[in-house]
């Protein structure tokens, strides 16, 4: 199973900064291994965030979004004590959904 | 690279065919499409996900270093300070598949998005907001990638 | 901190910079670096190692089945905090100096059973090596700010130093290349890649206050044994053994020298 | 010799004398010579890096400590390097600036990474500015933009550029001809370029119409 996110959200003014890491490969499917072979295509496709489980915005993602990703957004009218929801899911059906708290 | 360009070109079809000409899916959990992620340039990417013919507009803007020590990790970002965005795309010109990112907005996120892509060479980057009323608006910034280290 | 002191040094030449286009361009390339590197040290995947390393300090492994809560990093069993500034250091339960990837090792060996050749034979960024990598993570972070501070009080540690002192300087390999060749003169570079002097204190958060760290060339982060490992197959040498007598000299000697320095490891590097 | 004692028992020997609270320091030349052993026993092969490669010649080892070795001995090295110099068989200096380039860029080749065979690069731009359009390259060596031109080369066939001509060659094939302590590869008596590499990085530094010189 995949390692957990890393979320920091802070409050800033009448928002939330949200920073978020993955722990991914994001393998490209271009790239071959040592004896040639190609090295299969392993990303995250879909990634989706929620405050207070309310759906704020869902992205798509290409194999050339960098490896163990960064993703940074504003979540407005978020307060200290809220809960953010982060999910990914791959192109291999794997999937994560993580947790943090506003401060 | 001909080879995997030409296999790459020939699924993108199919993906295509499959797609339906200009059906896109249009609800909150939208099926990763295909052939937006397969476009080759702006314009066939955009049209794949629904926008009109890209415009340059300074309500869109593009962030990143003017130079990345390592083309592995570039950091960059996209935002819009308009109303009626739909959807930000990231997009490198010159990367295999020049889309990295589309972000779905809603009224309760800041139509703003960083991220970290790969380069494959020193390339265009761009913002593209795709509006609700169909319009596509970019802004554009070059990225150089330097080559780095003892090079072994 | 180096970027700082670089971009001041060329705005000494600024005089030179306005009669050379050669210079210019270095100006804008080094402030396109540095613009770079600021934007990536808000969100250091390090992050991620770090919370791997935590968990797995207080997991129950190996044959023994037990934790690494009884592990000495050299300020009594279980004590984390600290530790990592004081590292390479002599041990007497094993009558060595050990820095802190061979201190592991011992810990993991004696406490949980771990075979050590699972982690020695073991590839960078696999198995117990990755595991390794996540533990000096964890460990180096919970002495983020901190101050370089290497004993030198032990016989064994002064030997430590004067041996890994000669294989700085030592050359050898097709090339001719030592540690020395690159890493002993202020404001050099190979490529954009800033060179610390590794002769003295660098500064902080500069060379061995920065390591381990996490490599976006790579995706992975890297331990100083990695980093030295990789140093030396760049320097066209043979291949050091994980956590050999060269390798753990080499780090007290850098480590001594970069006494006062604070650390910022886990950092990001190129 | 004083130190022929320790060699062979190693730091284990030395390790129980200085545990043991022996009052002196171990002397400059037991610390070399626990040095020596220390690396020799750390390293292994691996791939086509073998520890021969740790045998050092006069030149590596008169120039592995923080200070110059003497006078002398820093002649005698660049003596000996001047008389390895092997000029080009059939007096043809110059190759493909373009070849040239790609060389300078290249990094790679001898690490126990690279395949048995594979060529060498220059690694020049790791330590040289080279040509303008590179923005990076290191600085552990000088820049050699406009390297011929600076040396007021317009014709690399006129007699009047064979001295700087033969002086880069030297360069090129054993720094340690002019420097004792170079940091600089000793690309052809090593062997690591062969003629015709060297003749490509030849033209890239002194062909007037290189990109080096314009």
């Amino acid at each position: 199973m995949a390692d957990p996110m890393r979320i920091r959200a802070q409050v800033a003014g009448d928002k939330a900064t949200v920073r978020v890491l993955m722990s991914h490969e994001m393998e490209t499917g271009l790239r071959r291994d040592g004896a040639g072979a190609v090295i299969p295509a392993w990303f995250i496709q879909e990634v989706s965030a929620a405050h207070n489980g309310k759906s704020v915005f869902n992205a798509q993602w290409g194999p050339s979004v960098a490896k163990n990703p960064f993703m940074q957004f504003n979540v407005k009218g978020a307060k200290a004590g809220d809960k953010i929801t982060v999910v990914w899911k791959d192109n291999k059906g794997d999937s994560r959904t993580d947790e943090a708290t506003v401060s | 690279m001909q080879t995997r360009r030409e296999m790459l070109h020939h699924s993108g079809a199919v993906a295509a065919l499959l797609a339906g000409a200009g059906l896109l899916p249009t609800a909150a959990q939208a099926a990763w499409n295909k052939s937006a992620f397969e476009a080759k340039t702006m314009a066939e990417c955009v049209k794949a996900l629904g926008g009109g013919a890209p415009a340059e507009s300074k309500d869109v803007s593009v962030t990143g270093p003017d130079i990345a020590e390592n083309g592995a990790v570039v950091p960059v970002g996209c935002a819009s300070s308009t109303t009626g965005v739909k959807r930000l795309l990231l997009l490198v010109e010159k990367n295999p598949s020049v889309l990295a990112a589309v972000f779905d907005v809603t009224d309760s996120v800041d139509a703003s998005f960083n991220t970290r892509v790969k380069m494959g060479q020193s390339s265009n980057v761009y913002a593209v907001a795709l509006m609700n009323d169909g319009r596509a608006l970019y802004a554009v910034k070059e990225i150089k990638v330097t080559l780095g280290g003892c090079g072994g | 901190m180096k970027t700082a002191s670089f971009c001041a040094g060329l705005l000494a030449l600024a005089g030179i910079a306005l009669v050379s286009p050669v210079a210019a361009q270095t100006k804008t390339t080094a402030d396109g670096i540095a613009e770079y590197r600021a934007m990536l040290a808000d969100g250091n995947p390090a992050d991620l190692f770090e919370a791997r390393g935590q968990e797995l300090w207080k997991t129950k492994r190996g044959p023994k089945n037990a934790d690494m809560s009884q592990c000495d990093l050299g300020k009594g069993p279980g004590v984390v905090k600290g530790t990592f500034v004081e590292l390479p250091r002599w041990f007497a339960d094993t009558q060595k100096v050990q820095d802190l990837e061979s201190r592991l090792l011992t810990c993991m060996t004696t406490l949980q059973g771990i075979e050590a050749k699972a982690v020695t034979e073991e590839r960078f960024g696999r198995g117990e090596q990755r595991n390794m990598e996540g533990l000096v993570a964890w460990i180096s972070a919970e002495s983020r700010g901190m101050k370089m501070n290497l004993p030198q009080s032990h016989a064994q540690e002064k030997l430590s130093y004067e041996i890994g002192k000669r294989a700085f300087f030592f050359r050898g390999g097709t090339h001719d290349f030592s540690c020395a060749a690159c890493h002993s003169v202020e404001g050099q570079r190979i490529r954009l890649q800033d060179l610390p002097n590794l002769t003295k204190n660098p500064g902080d958060g500069v060379g061995f206050a920065a390591w381990p760290a996490y490599r976006v060339s790579s995706g992975e982060l890297w331990s100083m044994q990695r980093r030295l490992n990789d140093c030396f197959r760049q320097q066209r040498f043979p291949y050091p053994g994980y956590a050999s007598d060269v390798t753990i000299a080499l780090g007290t000697y850098m480590g001594v020298n970069a006494k006062g320095a604070a650390s910022i490891a886990p950092s990001i590097k190129r | 010799m004083k130190t022929s004692h320790i060699t062979l028992s190693g730091i284990a020997v030395a390790a129980s004398v200085l545990v043991a609270g022996c009052a002196t320091t171990p002397s400059s030349a037991e610390l070399d010579a626990l040095a020596t052993q220390t690396i020799m026993t750390s390293f292994r092969d691996q791939g086509i890096a073998k520890v021969d490669r740790l045998k050092q010649d006069l030149g590596q080892s008169a120039c592995s400590s923080d200070k110059p070795p003497s006078d002398a001995v820093a002649q005698r090295i660049m003596e000996e390097a001047k008389a390895s110099i092997k000029w080009p068989a059939d007096g043809q200096y110059f190759g493909d600036f373009a070849a040239g380039e790609r060389l300078a860029q290249n990094g790679r080749g001898s690490t126990w990474t690279d395949a048995p065979g594979s060529p060498n690069g220059g690694n020049c731009y790791n330590c040289h500015q080279i040509s303008k359009a590179e923005v990076s390259y290191g600085n552990i060596g000088p820049s050699l933009y406009q390297y011929g031109k600076n040396r007021g080369i317009s014709d690399v066939a006129a007699a009047t550029a064979l001295p700087i001509i033969q002086y880069t060659w030297t360069k090129l094939y054993n720094s340690k001809a002019y420097a004792a302590c170079s940091n600089m590869p000793r690309f052809g008596h090593v062997g690591l370029l062969d003629e015709k590499q060297m003749r490509d990085l030849m033209s890239l530094l002194l062909d007037p119409r290189s990109p080096v010189n314009q």
